[in-house]
Order: structure tokens, then C-alpha cells, then sequence
């Protein structure tokens, strides 16, 4: 304590001695103690952006459908008949960590605030999730909270949980992944952006009262790792009311119904100052707030902790005069608070009152573009291998069974009910395929079309490949909406990497981003947005890299999906795209030799691009009565899956489908670049006609109540369907009840 | 303790014998710690009027346990480290107890 | 009501309430519109009138975030003092799920709602059994058919003591109950705990009726099932029926 | 009346002026009815056990409200009102309060 104390103010702010001289230079004096705290947070890795922002910018993201692009509360693509989809993504990582229910149920809150501070009606959530071994414990616990937090706010809302997904590595062990996407749909004539016009029009807070929670929750916790002294740093935990939050955005959307509001913003990390800040900036205007205005919900409360307070459940409304009486008539219908607590001006500065004394005065371009903004010499990781393991570095395993067992009880491929069904993923009545699927895919209600949506992310393969496994990770997301017969469209992203100010981690996260970039330029989805997530480490050691990637596809009749379940028996299955699998960076290696290591495949966009395509159109034209892509547990697990969830047996034979190779690499191994669909003899022909000379194989039949792999007139896996079915579906219940 | 009650239960004594160990009765209260948003609390609070109940304030909803541990010397000590560690949420509430003599 | 016309069909006028934290609300609705006899309005927890309504639709959700308990707050709104002179009066209402929750804390139902035995929210299809389809929600059904509805909460184990259960059984009040695929009601089967697996109740009257599984969310093919339609045929039957005097086939054939 | 406390509040004096109206304070506890079933105790009991607890039974877990209401002659009538109407579902809940003094 005593040593602490003898630093500098901004220092204890988290600001470096040359960030605090360049704000004097901007203010052309001393910043007062609000002003300090303010800029603090702008200035945050969380806000500001420093780390990341250069490299952000070799996203694309220009496209034909892309209505809005990163820079507003959320992007929007445009899905025809005036309609347009809002989403982005969030982490909230470092609150879930600490306490893993209400970090995730203000997770979600707070990225449905995103959306519909953009317009729109969220229809759907989805949640990307990593935690370490569920042997342990405290990972359980941490599932388990999150996974309620994430229903408790979601149901409560009226939002689905339509899709997300597991992953259990050792390297989140100390630092969990807890990202949330919210999806959101809007007539484009209504969409509202978060700029600031017209001096004089009038500025609402409405919602939740203010208080001391999370002041500098989010972006100091976003902002630093973990250590021993993380307890002490621990900031007041924001709770989530979710039942506040659902008036809110009933309140909202009446409000953009009546055509009321000039803009809207929520209110999130760094709270009012970035907020306010951030919609003066879009709008080019200044901003006056007069904190004596905010309703607070403790008493003693300082000027800037009302300024930087992180209460949950609070948007910002920017009205003219002439509408304010009827925007606070909505609220009240809502039995919502909602205050004028300052108004827009000319002045180009963000000055706060405090009644009639101004307590601060900053220029709106110093706090929100001036940033600094930091690369950092890139220095690559030992541990990046230059060549594939050579085939025999691993003993094959003798009972291959066994190896299909254990893969399938894996929480990386085991069914996910557990979690699903703790989500009301049903209600708005929009979904035209349930959990469980490759994506979800929802219907737009008076049209023929509908929506598909994922999230993929896989840092083991980023781990051993950032640039390689950026790209497989943006490839496997469009291979999943393709399988349901969706053409993606469009990505969100959220950059969850360690301390970047370590140039082993900015290498990663410079290979991911670059990788991403290329492969979104391939398949031609832009990025609308997204958020970054560093600092995830816990005593010095970082999670692996990890973009996860959310994407959207547009399906032109929901009555034509692709679904991953095995149909009927004697279906011809096919094996389709030329990829070859491998045993570097597979759960097969994870699981079975207990390692992670060699080099990953990587993927061939142009041949994606026309895998996707061949996959869609056999979809369409109704050829195609199964299709699933090969992932996690390579084919042998695709098929079992298709056959589990379609509760018919198959039997295979991939004897030459790849020249050579050990059998057990090539059924357990996994490559980005393949698919399996299954149809009727009879259409053989037709599908041959589609797929003109790109690779595809016949492997064998739908049928019976096996499992069946032979190669080379051997039988290398042959176990009963209904045993491979308890193994699946049993896995996560039985390891979350410890035993 | 109580000045009235919702139905007529007798007067408690906390010591039992249960399986030929003493066990003695335990209560503990679970309040949102101050300064902690309590969304329950709120919404109670707005909408008592419309119920017909004037001027209440402050409302805070917690949870109140109780329980039967076996009778000894480290009762309290225990009771704590279960408070700790199961019963309540040390981050984001307080708690009390009570062992009933 | 107004009598029906041989020339005028007048459409089954469908009311559903809308309370703060009401998020089935739209289901409801929309579900309602998707019947050529009916015609779907949203009622405000405030209003205090519900002139014109063949039936009500107290909808699922989190009324009042659920706090305290399950529909505590929203049984004093307003609109179900309404509500419940409209049900004495022999209109038709139907609490899904939240408005289920809301009718027993109202006393419209007897019994109460208990956490689920698993302590988590549950979202699945469940087999239902139609104990009985001699009420106005379940005419369209035979009795002992088995169908398929989802079920989403965290509240829905239902219990009543025993005399409550007794009175329950001997006037036949308990409607749907949750039942394996072949129909037989087993402690698996049940999803939540709830006593006697009862899934659904009904007043002695008949004319109230609260079901925790969701007929709104399965009433279209395209989103996974139809075979929530039958309760909404069976309203449109009963409301046509009464108002032509007809025989109970009627029942069966509208929608 | 507690005997340790997970923060080290001060003791409390259960009136207060607010507004001009002076309040006093109430704590309200509820419990599951005797016979009913409560998952939630039952989940806790089965937990104890292997977190080191042994010997914990009949945990029962229930509502603590504390809120402020008017002083005066019928403030225990009328949080008795409140218990019943509102705050507890008589058909599975039983409760108690306690004015404090
Ligand atoms: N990884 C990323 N890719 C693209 N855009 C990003 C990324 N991270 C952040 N952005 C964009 O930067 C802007 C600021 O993000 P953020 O501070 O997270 O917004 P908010 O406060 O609304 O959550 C947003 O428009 C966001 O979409
Ligand atoms: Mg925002």
C-alpha cells in the first residue's frame, strides 16, 4: 500500500509517463483528477484500441451487402426486402473468470445493448466458450456458472441461444474464454446510429441508476493479466438485471418506432465517458453532461467514479427538444427512469458539469481518436514447428474402437445438450434447425428466406499456426453455414490473445489477423466488427491465440437445409474436397498421445470457395439429404455423428480415397477442406454434373446399426451405433457431475 | 425471535440426535453485499405501491438457509468455511449466521 | 358475443397480455394469426378492459424478471382483475408457462410451482399425454393421444397438497401430463419433477386452463412441429361452437 | 445475534427518517412448508460432503428480505399483509419476521 502510493496518479491509472504527457499536450495543461480517469479509460487497451488498432485495419471489410462496416455499435448486412441483420461479438473473459455467472449474464447483456442500439430486435445469442480440463473443479464451476449466467439473462430476455460452442484446453485453465455474439434484425429503414447531431437536440440516460459497480471493471480488467494480486484489484462485480434490460429494449424499439431519436448508444466499458465521447466523435459535435443529473443508486459518490461507472442496463438517447416529452412518455410506459443529463453542442469538447461548475474539459478528438496507438516488434514463437510431424512419430494405436470412444466422449466433440438445453433456444419461433446442427439457422418470419449463423474458433490450430489457423478457422465457420445450405456472407470477430506488449504474442496476433484478412477476402465475407480481447494470461503463461470468428449466411427457402443427420438406409455416402488429414493439431493427437504439436494443414481458400459452393448447390437442388463437415475427430467422428443424430448405422471403406497413409491418421486426422453428404443412388449422376472435375468420392452407405470403417479389406473401426451413442451424448452430463 | 409468524410452529431447540450424533441447528442469512445491484430488491420495491403498500424502501433479497451440522466445539468454524464456500457467494454477497443453542 | 351470421363469420377474437418481461408475448400472436378464424390483439398489463374477447393468452416469459417468484408480481396487475371477472363470466383463458406461473399465483389454479427437480432451465420437446379433451383447449385432441410440445422454464414442478389433488383427479381438472413416446407416464418421462407428472391443468369450470410445454412454439412445420395447433383449433372450435349451439363434433373440424 | 459475520457491519438501528417519514427496518425469513420438497436444499446437502462437510443435514433453503417500512402502531400488520400477499406463497412457503427495534 505505502509503495504504491508514491506513484503518480496516472500511473495507478494504468497510464505510461509519456501517455500522460502527450494528454497534457492535448489539454495544454495538467488534467484534473475526472479528467485523468476519463482519459485513463479511453486510453485503455479496452477503449483505445492501442495494440491492435494498425492491424485492425487490413480487415476487409467492403462488401455489396454491407450496410455497416466496424466503427458503430454493431455491423449490418443487408438480407434483401429491407431488412437488414445487426451483430457483432464481445468478450467477457476476465468478470467471468472472477465470477463466472454474472460475467457472463453481463456479458450478454451487454452485447445485446449493441445491437440494439443499432435498431434492431436481437433474435438471436450465441455463445463461444473455453475453458480449461473439466477434470477440475473450479472449471466445472466455471462452466457451470457461465452456462447459467448465459441462460438467467438470455431466457430472461426472450433471446434464443441458438448456437456457440465447448472447448476444453489446459491453456484456459487460468484464463477462460467467455465471448458472446448477439444477432439482431432490422427493417433499414429504421436502423439508428450512435451520432451525435445537432447542438442543442437533448441527452437521456435511461435505464438502471448509476452506481459504484465494475468502475474500471471492464477495461481495467480487459486490460491487464492476472496475477496473485488479482484479488485486490478485484473491482465491485457488476450484477445483471436482465428483466431491466428487456423494458429497455422494448422502450427503445417503441422509441424508434415513434421516430424519436436522433442516435443511440449503450452504455459499456468506461461507461458515461466513452459513451458520450464515442457519439460526439461519430457525429463530429461536442458534448455537455451535467453529472448532478444522473440518478445514482449510492450515496457519496465521487464526480468521476459517476463518470467511469460500469452499472449495467443504461443507453444513452440523443432527442431534440420537441421530442423529448414523448421519448420520457415511452420510458415511463416502460416503468423506466430516464433523465436529461446533458445536451449536444458545437464546442467539439466533452465538458462535464457538476450543476453549474464545469469539473472537466477535453477535446472529443483527443479522447477518442488520439489514442496512442502501439505496434510492437513481432518476435516468432519457438514453439512454431516449420514441417508436419513425420507420419511414424506416433505408435498407431491398436484398438482403433477404443480411439473412436474416447474421441467421441471428448467435451471438444460430445454432444452439447447440457448446455443447449439450459437455453431457451426456442422462443420468437424462428428456428428452422435446432442446436445440435453444423450452424443455426433461423427463418425470417413473412418471407421464404432465412438466416444461418456460427461461431467457430480454434486455438490449438492458431497455437500452432496463427496465420494457418486464422484462415482454417474463417474456412471452417462458411464450411458449417454452407452445410446447412447457407451462402456466408458476412463475419464478426473477437480477438482473444495475451499481452501484447510481449512480442511473441503481437506475432500471433499480427499472423492471425493477416490470416484472417485472406481468408475473408477468399470467401467473400467482410468483417462488420468485432472486438479484441487481450491480456488473457494467468502467471505469466497466455491462452492460446484465438480468433473466434461469427459468421452469417443467407439461405434464399429455409424449406431447403442441409442437415448433418444420416436420412435413410442405402444413401450413397460421399466424401467430397480433396484435403488430407493429419495428426498435427487434432484432437486425436490431443486425446490419444496427450500432445499438441507439428504443423496443421493448411487450407486451400480457392478450393473452399468451390467445396462451399458444390455443397450448397446439392443442397438446393435437393440432392444432398445429409451434409456435415469433417472437423474435430476427423471423418470417423463426422460420421459417427451423422449417424448418431440420423440413428442409422454406416459402412465405409476409404481404402484409396488418399494414396498411402496409415490408416488411424487418416479416419482420426483432420484437414480443413472436406465434407460428407449423403444421397440416393439415383442422383449420383446429376451431383457428378455439379461437381464437374473437382474431387469427390463414393465411401459407403448409410445403413444398419453400426459404425463401420474398413480400409485395405480391413475392418478398422466396427462398433455398435448404440454404443457410440452413449458415449456422445453421455460425455459432458456425467464429467460435469465430477464423476 | 419472531413477533409473528406465518403459521404456528413451536418454540425451536437446535439440538437433535441424529444416527447417535448430536447435531445442533444452524441459520444462516445471505444478503447482496452493499453496493451490489439487487434487480430482485428493486422490482419489489416498484411495484409494492401498485400493490398497495406505501413507503417501503431499501428492499434486499437474500437467502436464508437452514440446516442441521453436527454439535461441537469448531460448529462455527465450520459453519464459516460452508458459508465460504457453498453456501453463499463471498464476491457478490455477505452472511451471517446463527447456531441455534 | 355477437352471434355468427350464416353470411358473416365473425373471427375467434384472441387477447394477449403483455406484462413487463412478457417474451412468448409475440409467439402468442403470432401463432394465433397464422388461423384463418382467428384474430389475434396484444392487451396492456394496465388496460382493464377486454371487451370483445372470445379468449385470453396470458403468455410465457419472465413477467417482472420472475423475481421473488413466478408471476407473484404480475397476478396484481391491473388487467387480471379483469381477467379474472372475464373468466367468471365464462371466457376463455390459457396460461402458457409464465402464465401458467401467473394463474396458480392468482389462485385462478390451484397449486404451486416449485423449482425444477434438476435445479437448471429446461428447453426440450417433451411427449405430452391429453388426459382429457373435453375441455375447450384440448376438443381437438382425442383423449390419451400423445404429442409434442416443447417445454422451456425453470419453474415448472408442479405441486399441490393432497386434497388439492384429490379434488384435481375426481373432477378430472389435470389435462396434459408428460409421458414417454408410447404414452405412459413415467418418473422419466418427467422432465421437472412435477407431481404426478402434470404437465397442464384446468379449472372446475373448464373455461382456465395452464400448461407449462409451449402449443405457440409448435405450430408450423418449418420450425420443428405442428402439434401445438390442436389447442388453438380447439378455442376456435369451442368459441364457434358455443356461438352456433353446435353439437361437439364442431369441435373438431374448424381451423 | 449472529455469532460471526462475513463483513464486519456495524450494528444496525432499525429506524430512520427518510423523506420526512421515519422508517423502521424489517427482516423477513421464508421457508419451504414442512414436507415440501426443496431441490435446492437437497442439492446442497448432497454437495457438502464432498467438499469436506460431513454430517450436514436437513438444509432447507429459503428467503431473507430486509426492507424498510413506516414506523408506526400497524407495521407489523402490515408486513404480515405484505408476507401473505405478496412476499410468500402461502401453498409452499412459510415465514416469519422480525421488526427490529
Ligand atoms: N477484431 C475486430 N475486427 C473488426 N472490428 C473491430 C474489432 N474489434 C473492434 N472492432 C470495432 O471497433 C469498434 C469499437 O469496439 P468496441 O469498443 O468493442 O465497441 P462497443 O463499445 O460498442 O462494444 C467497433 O465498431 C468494433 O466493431
Ligand atoms: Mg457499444
Amino acid at each position: 500500500m505505502s509503495a504504491t502510493s508514491q506513484k503518480p496518479e496516472y500511473e495507478l491509472l494504468g497510464l505510461k509517463s509519456h501517455e500522460y504527457d502527450a494528454i497534457c499536450e492535448k489539454l495544454g495543461r495538467k488534467p484534473n483528477y475526472v479528467e485523468l480517469a476519463v482519459f485513463s479509460l479511453m486510453w485503455s487497451e479496452h477503449c483505445g484500441y492501442k495494440h491492435s488498432r494498425k492491424l485492425l485495419r487490413k480487415l476487409p471489410t467492403q462488401g455489396e451487402l454491407i450496410l455497416q462496416g466496424p466503427g458503430e455499435n454493431a455491423g449490418i448486412i443487408d438480407i434483401g426486402a429491407g431488412q437488414a441483420i445487426a451483430m457483432k461479438i464481445e468478450s467477457h473473459n476476465h468478470p467471468s473468470a472472477i465470477e463466472p455467472f454474472q460475467g457472463a449474464a453481463t456479458g450478454i447483456g451487454g452485447i445485446v445493448r449493441d445491437i440494439f442500439a443499432m435498431g434492431a430486435r436481437p433474435i438471436a445469442n450465441l455463445d463461444p466458450l473455453h475453458f480449461g480440463s473439466l477434470q477440475k473443479a473450479r472449471q466445472r464451476f466455471l462452466l457451470d456458472g457461465v452456462v447459467s449466467g448465459v441462460a438467467s439473462y438470455g431466457n430472461c430476455m426472450g433471446i434464443p441461444t441458438v448456437g456457440g460452442e465447448i472447448h476444453v484446453e489446459d491453456a484456459y485453465e487460468g484464463n477462460c474464454l467467455v465471448n458472446v455474439m448477439c444477432v439482431g434484425l432490422v427493417d433499414q429503414d429504421k436502423i439508428l446510429r450512435a451520432r451525435a447531431e445537432g447542438p442543442g437536440n437533448l441527452v437521456l440516460l435511461i435505464g438502471s441508476t448509476t452506481g459504484r459497480d465494475g468502475i474500471g471493471g471492464a477495461s481495467v480488467l480487459a486490460s491487464a493479466e492476472f496475477d496473485e494480486t488479482a484479488e485486490e484489484k478485484r473491482p465491485t462485480v457488476q450484477v445483471g438485471d436482465p428483466f431491466m434490460e428487456k423494458k429497455l429494449l422494448e422502450a427503445c424499439l417503441e422509441m424508434r418506432d415513434d421516430g424519436l431519436l436522433v442516435a443511440l448508444q449503450d452504455l459499456g466499458a468506461a461507461g458515461i465517458s466513452s459513451s458520450a465521447s464515442e457519439m460526439a466523435s461519430r457525429g463530429g459535435v461536442g458534448i455537455d453532461i451535467d453529472i448532478s443529473r444522473v440518478p445514482l443508486r449510492e450515496a457519496g459518490m465521487e464526480p468521476f467514479e459517476i463518470m467511469i461507472s460500469e452499472s449495467q442496463e443504461r443507453m444513452l438517447a440523443i432527442v431534440t427538444p420537441e421530442m423529448k416529452d414523448a421519448a420520457l412518455a415511452v420510458c415511463e410506459k416502460w416503468d423506466l427512469d430516464a433523465t436529461e443529463v446533458g445536451q449536444v453542442t458545437d464546442s467539439g469538447h466533452f465538458r462535464v458539469f457538476q450543476g453549474r461548475e464545469m469539473i472537466a474539459d477535453m477535446p472529443v478528438a483527443a479522447l477518442v481518436d488520439d489514442a496512442p496507438a502501439y505496434v510492437v516488434e513481432a518476435v516468432r514463437p519457438a514453439h512454431l514447428a516449420a514441417e508436419p510431424l513425420p507420419e511414424d512419430h506416433y505408435e498407431a494405436p491398436a484398438d482403433l474402437n477404443g480411439v473412436l470412444t474416447d474421441l467421441l466422449r471428448s467435451p471438444n466433440i460430445c454432444s452439447k445438450h447440457w448446455v443447449y438445453q439450459q437455453y431457451d433456444h426456442m422462443v420468437q419461433t424462428n428456428n428452422a434447425l435446432w442446436p445440435g446442427a453444423d450452424a443455426a439457422v433461423l427463418r425470417i418470419k413473412g418471407r421464404q428466406s432465412g438466416v444461418a449463423l456460427v461461431t467457430d474458433g480454434n486455438g490449438r490450430r492458431c497455437f500452432l499456426d496463427p496465420r494457418r489457423g486464422a484462415r482454417a478457422v474463417v474456412a471452417e465457420a462458411a464450411r458449417n453455414l454452407s452445410c446447412a445450405g447457407a451462402r456466408p456472407v458476412a463475419i464478426t470477430n473477437c480477438l482473444n490473445f495475451g499481452n501484447p506488449e510481449k512480442g511473441e504474442i503481437y506475432y500471433q496476433f499480427q499472423e492471425a489477423v493477416e490470416g484472417m484478412a485472406e481468408a475473408c477476402l477468399a470467401l467473400e465475407t467482410p468483417v462488420t466488427g468485432g472486438n479484441v480481447s487481450f491480456y488473457n494470461e494467468s502467471f505469466g503463461q497466455a491462452i492460446y491465440p484465438n480468433p473466434v470468428i461469427g459468421m452469417m449466411g443467407i439461405i434464399e427457402d429455409v424449406r431447403l437445409i442441409g442437415t448433418p443427420h444420416f436420412r435413410d438406409e442405402g444413401d450413397v455416402i460421399m466424401l467430397v474436397g480433396g484435403a488430407r488429414p493429419a495428426v498435427d493439431g487434432s484432437e486425436y493427437q490431443k486425446i490419444i498421445f496427450g500432445e499438441v504439436a507439428g504443423r496443421i494443414p493448411d487450407v486451400d481458400l480457392e478450393r473452399e470457395r468451390r467445396l462451399q459452393l458444390l455443397a450448397r448447390e446439392a443442397i438446393l437442388e435437393g440432392i444432398a439429404k445429409s451434409a456435415h463437415d469433417v472437423s474435430d475427430g476427423g471423418l470417423a467422428c463426422c460420421l459417427a455423428e451423422s449417424a448418431i443424430i440420423g440413428g442409422k448405422g454406416a459402412e465405409v471403406d476409404i481404402s484409396g480415397v488418399w494414396p498411402g497413409g496409415r490408416p488411424d491418421i487418416l479416419i482420426f486426422g483432420e484437414a480443413p477442406g472436406l465434407v460428407v453428404l449423403t444421397m440416393e443412388e439415383k442422383n449420383l449422376e446429376y451431383f457428378g454434373q455439379l461437381a464437374l472435375d473437382f474431387p469427390t468420392r463414393i465411401i459407403g452407405r448409410v445403413g444398419g446399426r453400426r459404425m463401420v470403417i474398413r480400409m485395405n479389406g480391413e475392418d478398422r473401426v466396427n462398433i455398435p451405433l448404440s454404443g457410440a451413442d452413449r458415449a456422445w451424448r453421455t460425455a459432458l452430463e456425467t464429467m460435469m457431475e465430477g464423476r | 425471535m419472531p413477533e409473528s409468524s406465518g403459521d404456528g410452529r413451536e418454540p425451536e431447540t437446535g439440538r437433535h440426535e441424529r444416527n447417535g450424533v448430536l447435531t445442533m441447528k444452524a441459520k444462516v442469512f445471505i444478503t447482496p453485499k452493499k453496493g451490489i445491484l439487487d434487480p430482485q430488491g428493486l422490482t419489489i420495491e416498484r411495484s409494492l405501491p401498485a400493490l398497495g403498500f406505501e413507503g417501503v424502501s431499501n428492499v434486499r433479497v437474500g437467502k436464508y438457509i437452514e440446516l442441521e451440522l453436527p454439535d461441537g466445539e469448531k460448529a462455527a468454524a465450520e459453519l464459516d468455511q460452508m458459508c465460504h464456500k457453498l453456501l453463499a457467494n463471498p464476491i457478490i454477497e455477505d452472511f451471517e449466521f446463527e447456531l441455534v443453542p | 358475443m355477437a352471434a355468427s351470421s350464416q353470411t358473416e363469420i365473425t373471427p375467434v377474437r384472441f387477447g394477449v397480455v403483455v406484462f413487463p418481461g412478457s417474451n412468448c408475448d409475440a409467439d402468442s400472436y403470432h401463432a394465433v394469426s397464422t388461423f384463418a378464424g382467428a384474430e389475434p390483439r396484444y392487451l396492456w398489463h394496465k388496460d382493464t378492459h377486454l371487451d370483445g374477447l372470445d379468449c385470453v393468452i396470458l403468455p410465457g416469459g419472465f413477467s417482472y424478471g420472475d423475481y421473488l417468484r413466478c408471476g407473484a408480481i404480475a397476478r396484481f396487475s391491473p388487467i387480471m382483475k379483469a381477467v379474472r371477472r372475464f373468466a367468471e363470466d365464462g371466457g376463455l383463458v390459457i396460461g402458457i408457462c409464465n402464465g401458467f406461473q401467473i394463474l396458480l399465483e392468482a389462485g385462478m389454479l390451484p397449486g404451486a410451482m416449485l423449482q425444477n427437480r434438476g435445479l437448471k432451465f429446461i428447453c426440450k420437446l417433451v411427449n405430452l399425454r391429453v388426459e382429457s379433451n373435453r375441455t375447450p383447449f384440448t376438443g381437438a385432441y382425442e383423449t390419451g393421444q400423445v404429442i409434442r410440445l416443447p417445454v422451456a422454464h425453470h419453474e415448472g414442478n408442479y405441486y399441490i397438497g393432497e386434497a388439492g389433488m384429490r379434488e384435481l383427479e375426481e373432477n378430472n381438472q389435470i389435462i396434459v401430463r408428460y409421458c414417454d413416446e408410447d404414452g405412459a407416464i413415467t418418473p422419466k418421462a418427467n422432465p421437472n419433477g412435477s407431481l404426478a407428472n402434470i404437465a397442464g391443468i384446468c379449472n372446475r369450470e373448464r373455461n382456465v386452463f395452464g400448461v407449462m410445454p409451449h402449443p405457440e412454439r409448435v405450430c408450423d412445420e418449418i420450425i420443428g412441429g405442428a402439434d401445438g395447433r390442436g389447442v388453438f383449433e380447439s378455442i376456435i372450435g369451442a368459441v364457434a361452437g358455443a356461438g352456433e349451439q353446435a353439437d361437439p363434433s364442431s369441435l373438431r373440424s374448424s381451423g
